[in-house]
């Protein structure tokens, strides 16, 4: 079974946003309006942030994108009182928007801060819904939501391998943000299969895990950038 | 003293409801714990966690249950011949 | 982007080196290895200082300067006298403490970046073609080719080339009907290509003025697409009292902007999803291609795309014009168009990386094979694809980078000077001046006119337009707005960048209201403390406080343009916005 | 037993449940109207979802699970201090037990209360009987409150039996409860052993379990891995965090009731330094913990847990820990430590003091580290929004309104406790202080000579 990861190189990252604004179309995740924005409630699930720290509201530095890590440890569904957010076989930290009961302690827990909550009906009716993608359902106000990893797309991808009677192939399923990046920055793959360009990449002596310290494994790994130092 | 006295009969059969409802609701508890091991095993999910807690916690309940039936029955069931006059007056 | 990331993982070969010499910390200058941060307005000085270094320690190519061009040595005029050559200008007037005063960077660095130029070869100068001002500057242009010819840049893998025309067809230029002669028998009502706006081909800035007075004669029609004057001309206030005057307006727009509001006609414009597009691509691609879009969202109450929508009026009118405009609909056009590129002997349709290399290295080594016989099949493969390109350009040696008689680079471009030389002192200096040109002798050369730096408590502003406001409809787009700037949180609504000091100076804090005030105007938003601007310098992003809009745009934000002076450019005919000193202060 | 001779004095212990008078109307208007308040705001939570409150993202936990950690730790007022005090065989407790049981029973309903408060979809919140998981501390939470509960309201119950059946034969109001309640008590000496035996068994019960709810409520913070809370000495900072609020919230209670009913016969001076001297006590204990809490957080000097720390101590939480500071130490220690100013009122300022201050700690303990995420994306910050104040308010009136309706119903002073204090804690006292010494035929001056 396939244990799905990613690497982003920062690197080749620009720190551009389209991840982001693809993850947001792909996903249906509704635009919060600027009140409930300025309010800290925007709904980012590949959200742009610093790479560094630079001092407290200093802003600034390089910025990267940060998907949901997909922890193999994932100390959000430890606390789960209800099991709406669970690991799947193959590895996806997956969030049952049926199931939740809203009591934000996965929200609490994850260190990567990468969960989002419905503070109130975020669905619109306005005619943004028509644009929504059919393979991805909206999400009712009081439920946590997160980056799936684009999961319907494995489906997807699933279903069309049997429908074409051929067997499923990894490179069949890449979620929207890395099939977006203009740089090509974010490579997606099984990071069980030792030949794919994904777990080569995860070998890089580039390649470091954000708070690696905390031991939650994620398998989305950041292939740092290179620095020349002689340049003054 | 006064004229209305209630009902011994009802009087004892809302006594033993009251013990009844502990009994349920230590009963509902535990069967509650169970379940939750149940699902655990089901799906893998640190069962050994749920089995330790619950060996903790249902003695607890237990213990609970037992005393509440030693304090109700035990007082309940007072064939002392001592002098009690109210339940004399019931009579 | 994605050749920015081959430069930087490009697998086969070293990690590229880049440097950003900018007054504000911009996304480009984050990922840069280093960010050189220069006051605004005097890169063209920075440029000067880096040469200087070259030819000081001897580290440009002597045999590509020898070879290809002209002016770097002192020669002898026509009239006797030595003419100085680039060299011994840069040596006598670029001298590092000098360069580095007026730019507000080391010695150190400015050594640093120049020894790091010429070692990291093949390497080019990239000057921003349009610069926070807005201003078209072509002394920096210039001063930015001297650095490359220094190197020896033009024309080798890797450097600067000229691009290939791409050999499209099918348009003909048509013929003029009476009423065509009668009306390009008038002056042009903007003034262009006369005066001051001698060198531009078209000069929108003066327009309002010119609606208002009605000289030398009378608008009776206004066709408005692609921008809103009220809006985004630097004269905006001007326009809108412009457009009263205009007796028949007709926007081509897809949002409801202020001037679809005033417009007597609208004709709303499909979005670009919805549409057909075909785009020639422009400069620092280093190849020439063609591309192609189609709609890939089309409803029933989709609109028309602009193109066709005129094609049915060219209809309607009849006679010459719609013979001239003789295709059914814009797709037709763009058919005709690429049909010549089947048979081109160069160039193929967009393919996989792999098919990509390969025909790459045949074409250099001189091979093409033709691969569509059938126009059909080939504007098939053109609409998968999405475009066609040519490597083959990549060939060209030096000497055919420079279109200029001699086939040789010329420190001292003369041009334009005869547009110059007609004209008398004062109008001259003037365009100079607004070129970033001044004379030395009988050569125009590049220079950083020097302005009053800012006084005690006060700021000089950088504009600068946020990735996610690049288009004129971003603004309108919900998704936009929620991250118009990750680095500083900016989320809905517009703010001011302000060095961490200077707001610990004044008491601001992220997040507070402030008040900015300048000669021009003053202006209300948020302060947000960022380290990637420098102390004294303010930066607000445009795009936003549009009076006019979606229910997205309407209204956000705030438009820093009311703060600044606008500043008339004798090349691209549309003001630019001046370089300005302001005040901030918090409000309660 | 039967005739009001038997009570004696002690009939004024009645009074309150016989005579209704306009202050208690005018009480329970006012807690009413607090109770509207909250139902209001949380029917307007309900309608339009959490977003009505000022929670946001990072800070997504904020009022609610600091009133629910606040009043179970308040909870332990009761049954722990009264087990405790039953157990040391103190004297002075006769008066204090039952109020202090009272408060516990009350208040755990509303803390438990405050998690539904704090659902998204609290019409899911059945998911956890259906689905629950034992690796959640929240589902620990779940098993130890609700054996707390179940222990706690059967230990307030056994020691109203006796007084209940003072109710049943004095009392003309509720005949039936109080004689279905009473059990048929008699005074039977086979019914006194037998009550005697569990309330004894009771207390050494509900002291574990007590200890173990606040544990694991500090385990929903302790057991995340995130700066300020992953730390090991949650469990028992919370413990006596919570002793220490609950002696408070009792102080401060008695003294309502002792004003309210006329019980300045009961509730003396005594009574009110002994537990003064023990906040006092849980005051230095409480400042012992958080200095201990605070300097290995700061000597280990880990970057994310200074972030939280440096917002405590100097950032924009600064007030609130300095406040807490000096509610929870500097007054205490000033008011009851200073003899002179060991007055009724010191000791009550004192306990209010203490009372805001540990709602504070509780308060710092939850926002800071949300507000500092580990990751540098942008600080965030919270600022509670009315229907949040609304609930806030609505929970304290409705423990207010709770617990003066008990008094309504039962004595909120052990009458059979403080006449078997007369009858036979006098002789036991003697016996138990002669004990202690050293016996009289020996010479203990003598023999330590000798040794």
């Amino acid at each position: 079974m396939a244990r799905w990861g990613m690497v982003i190189d920062l690197d080749r990252c620009t720190g551009c946003a389209a991840c982001g604004t693809a993850c947001k179309a792909e996903n249906n995740i509704p635009f919060v309006d600027p009140e409930e924005s300025a309010r800290d409630r925007t709904i980012n699930w590949m959200d742009i942030i610093p790479a560094e720290e630079h001092g407290e509201h200093n802003g600034g530095g390089p910025m990267m994108p940060r998907p949901c890590l997909q922890c193999d440890n994932p100390p959000c569904i430890k606390v789960c009182p209800v099991y709406a957010t669970y690991l799947t076989p193959e590895g996806i930290v997956a969030q049952n928007f049926g199931r939740c009961i809203g009591c934000r302690f996965c929200m609490a827990a994850c260190p990567y801060t990468v969960k989002y909550f419905n503070w109130h009906d975020y669905r619109r009716k306005d005619g943004f819904h028509l644009y929504e993608n059919p393979d991805v359902s909206t999400r009712p106000a009081g439920v946590v939501e997160k980056c799936t990893f684009c999961h319907h797309r494995l489906q997807l991808a699933r279903e069309r391998a049997r429908v074409e009677k051929r067997p499923f192939r990894a490179q069949d399923y890449v979620p929207a943000c890395a099939e977006t990046c203009p740089a090509e920055a974010i490579e997606f793959g099984d990071l069980d299969d030792h030949n794919s360009r994904v777990s080569r990449l995860k070998r890089s002596p580039r390649a470091r895990s954000l708070l690696q310290e905390l031991g939650t494994k994620p398998k989305v790994v950041y292939l740092v950038r290179e620095h020349q130092n002689e340049i003054g | 003293m006064k004229a209305q006295r209630p009902n011994p009969r009802t009087v004892r059969a809302a006594q033993l409801g009251l013990l009844a409802v502990f009994w349920v609701s230590v009963i509902g508890i535990i069967s509650w714990i169970v379940r939750l091991i149940q699902l655990s095993l089901e799906l893998h999910d640190i069962p050994s966690a749920s089995i330790g807690i619950s060996l903790v916690a249902i003695p607890v309940f237990l213990l609970l249950l037992g005393l509440a039936n030693y304090v109700f029955l035990g007082l309940l069931w007072d064939d002392s011949h001592e002098a009690h006059p109210s339940t004399d007056d019931e009579r | 982007m994605r050749a920015y990331g081959h430069f930087r993982q490009g697998g086969d070969r070293s990690r590229g080196v880049l440097i950003q010499i900018e007054p504000r910390r911009s996304a480009t200058a984050e990922r840069a290895d280093k960010w050189v941060s220069i006051r605004p307005g005097t890169e063209t000085v920075f440029a000067l200082g880096i040469a200087h270094t070259l030819i000081l320690e001897h580290l440009y190519d002597e045999d590509f300067v020898t070879r290809y061009c002209v002016g770097f040595n002192d020669s002898v005029g026509p009239d006797g006298q030595t003419v100085p050559g680039f060299r011994t200008i840069v040596l006598r007037d670029f001298r590092l403490p000098i360069v580095s005063e007026a730019t507000g960077v080391s010695v150190e660095t400015i050594l640093s970046v120049s020894r790091a130029f010429a070692k990291n070869q093949p390497g080019v100068a990239i000057g921003t073609p349009e610069l926070p001002n807005g201003s078209t500057r072509l002394g920096l242009r210039l001063a930015v080719r001297y650095l490359n010819a220094l190197v020896g840049n033009f024309g080798r893998p890797g450097g600067m080339h000229l691009q290939g025309e791409v050999p499209l067809g099918g348009w003909k230029i048509p013929e003029k009907d009476i009423l065509g002669q009668n009306s390009l028998a008038q002056p042009r009502i903007d003034g262009a290509k006369k005066g001051f706006y001698a060198l531009a081909d078209d000069a929108s800035e003066t327009l309002p003025q010119k609606i208002l007075t009605s000289k030398p004669y009378a608008v009776k029609a206004l066709l408005v697409a692609g921008l809103d004057p009220l809006f985004d001309h630097p004269r905006n206030k001007d326009f809108a009292e412009a457009i009263e005057r205009v007796p028949f307006v007709v926007s081509f727009s897809s949002m409801p902007d202020a001037i679809t509001r005033k417009a007597h006609v609208v004709l709303p414009d499909a979005m670009f999803l919805e549409r057909w597009t075909e785009d020639v691509n422009s400069h620092l691609a280093g190849f020439s291609s063609f591309s192609v879009g189609q709609p890939v969202v089309r409803s029933e109450d989709s609109p028309l795309g602009l193109e066709d929508t005129l094609l049915k009026v060219a209809k309607k009118i009849g006679g010459p014009v719609a013979e001239s405009f003789k295709w059914n609909a814009f797709s037709d056009a763009i058919f005709e168009a690429a049909a010549p590129l089947a048979k081109a002997g160069h160039g193929y349709i967009a393919a996989d990386p792999i098919k990509e290399q390969f025909r790459t290295i045949l074409t250099r080594q001189g091979y093409w094979q033709e691969e569509f016989k059938d126009p059909k099949q080939f504007w098939k493969a053109l609409l998968n694809s999405g475009a066609w390109w040519d490597a083959g350009d990549e060939t060209q040696g030096a000497g055919s980078q420079f279109l200029h008689p001699t086939h040789k680079f010329q420190f001292f471009p003369n041009g334009f000077d005869w547009h110059l030389a007609a004209m008398r002192g004062q109008m001259r200096q003037s365009i100079e001046r607004a070129l970033g040109l001044r004379s030395i002798g009988r050569n125009l050369f590049p220079h950083d006119y020097p302005r009053p730096g800012p006084k005690k408590g006060e700021f000089e502003l950088i504009l600068y337009r946020p990735l996610a406001l690049i288009s004129n409809a971003s603004a309108e787009l919900p998704w936009m707005q929620e991250q118009l700037g990750p680095h500083v949180n900016g989320r809905w609504d517009s703010w001011v960048e302000i060095h961490p000091k200077d707001a610990k100076r004044l008491g601001i804090r992220n997040g507070d209201p402030v008040e900015l005030r300048s000669e021009s105007g003053s202006l209300r938003t948020q302060a947000r403390i960022f380290n990637g601007v420098l102390p004294g310098i303010l930066a607000i992003p445009v795009g936003l406080g549009r009076p006019e809009g979606g229910r997205w745009a309407k209204g956000r934000g705030a438009d820093p343009r009311v703060l600044v002076r606008t500043e008339k450019d004798p090349i691209r005919g549309m003001g630019v916005s001046g370089i300005t000193t302001l005040r901030i202060r918090r409000i309660a | 037993m039967k005739s009001d001779e038997t009570l004696g004095s002690d009939a004024h212990l009645l009074r309150s449940i016989e005579e209704t008078g306009r202050g208690f109307y005018v009480a329970v208007g006012l807690l009413l109207l607090g109770v509207l308040w909250g139902v209001f705001a949380y029917g307007t939570q309900l309608t339009h979802g959490l977003g009505v409150t000022g929670l946001n993202q990072p800070v997504s936990w904020g009022f609610y699970v600091t009133n629910f950690v606040f009043f179970i730790g308040i909870s332990h007022a009761g049954t722990l201090i009264s087990a405790i005090l039953r157990m040391a065989q103190a004297e002075w407790r006769r008066p204090i037990t039952r109020m202090a049981e009272v408060i516990t029973v009350m208040v755990l309903f509303i803390g438990a209360g405050n998690i539904i408060l704090d659902l998204g979809r609290p019409d899911r919140a059945l998911n956890v009987l259906l689905y629950g998981r034992y690796q959640s501390p929240l589902l620990w939470d779940a098993t130890s409150i609700s054996a707390y509960l179940t222990g706690s309201v059967f230990y307030l119950y056994l020691p109203l039996i006796p007084d209940i059946a003072i109710l049943r034969d004095h009392s003309s109001k509720y005949r039936f409860l109080y004689t279905v309640l009473a059990l048929g008590w008699t005074g039977s000496k086979r019914q006194i052993r037998i009550l005697d035996r569990a309330i004894a068994i009771m207390a050494v019960v509900v002291i574990p379990v007590a200890i173990s709810v606040h544990t694991v409520v500090s385990f929903v913070f302790s057991m995340t891995l995130q700066p300020g809370w992953h730390s090991t000495i949650f469990g028992p900072y919370f413990v006596v965090g919570a002793i220490f609020s609950g002696i408070a919230a009792l102080i401060i209670f008695m003294l309502i009731f002792r004003r309210a009913y006329g019980l300045e016969n009961y509730l003396k001076y005594i009574h009110f330094k002994y537990l003064g001297l023990l906040l006092l006590t849980m005051s230095f204990l409480w400042f012992y913990f958080t200095f201990a809490e605070y300097i290995t957080a700061f000597y280990g000097n880990e970057p994310e847990e200074m972030k939280v720390f440096w917002a405590k101590f100097t950032g924009d939480q600064a007030i609130f820990f300095w406040t807490m500071v000096i509610c929870n130490f500097v007054i205490p220690m000033t008011l009851i430590g200073i003899a002179r100013l060991r007055t009724i009122t010191g000791i009550l300022v004192a306990s209010i003091s203490v009372c805001i201050g540990m709602w504070l700690e509780r308060f710092i303990i939850i926002v800071p580290t949300l507000s500092h995420p580990r990751l540098p994306v942008e600080t965030g910050s919270y600022l509670p929004s009315m229907v949040e104040w609304g609930l806030m308010v609505g929970c304290f009136s409705l423990f207010g309104l709770f617990y003066l309706l008990f008094t309504k119903f039962f004595p909120i002073i052990s009458i059979w406790e403080i006449r078997e204090g007369r009858e036979v804690g006098f002789e036991e006292v003697v016996e138990r202080v002669k004990s202690y010494l050293p016996n009289e035929e020996k010479t203990p001056i003598s023999e330590g000579a000798r040794g």
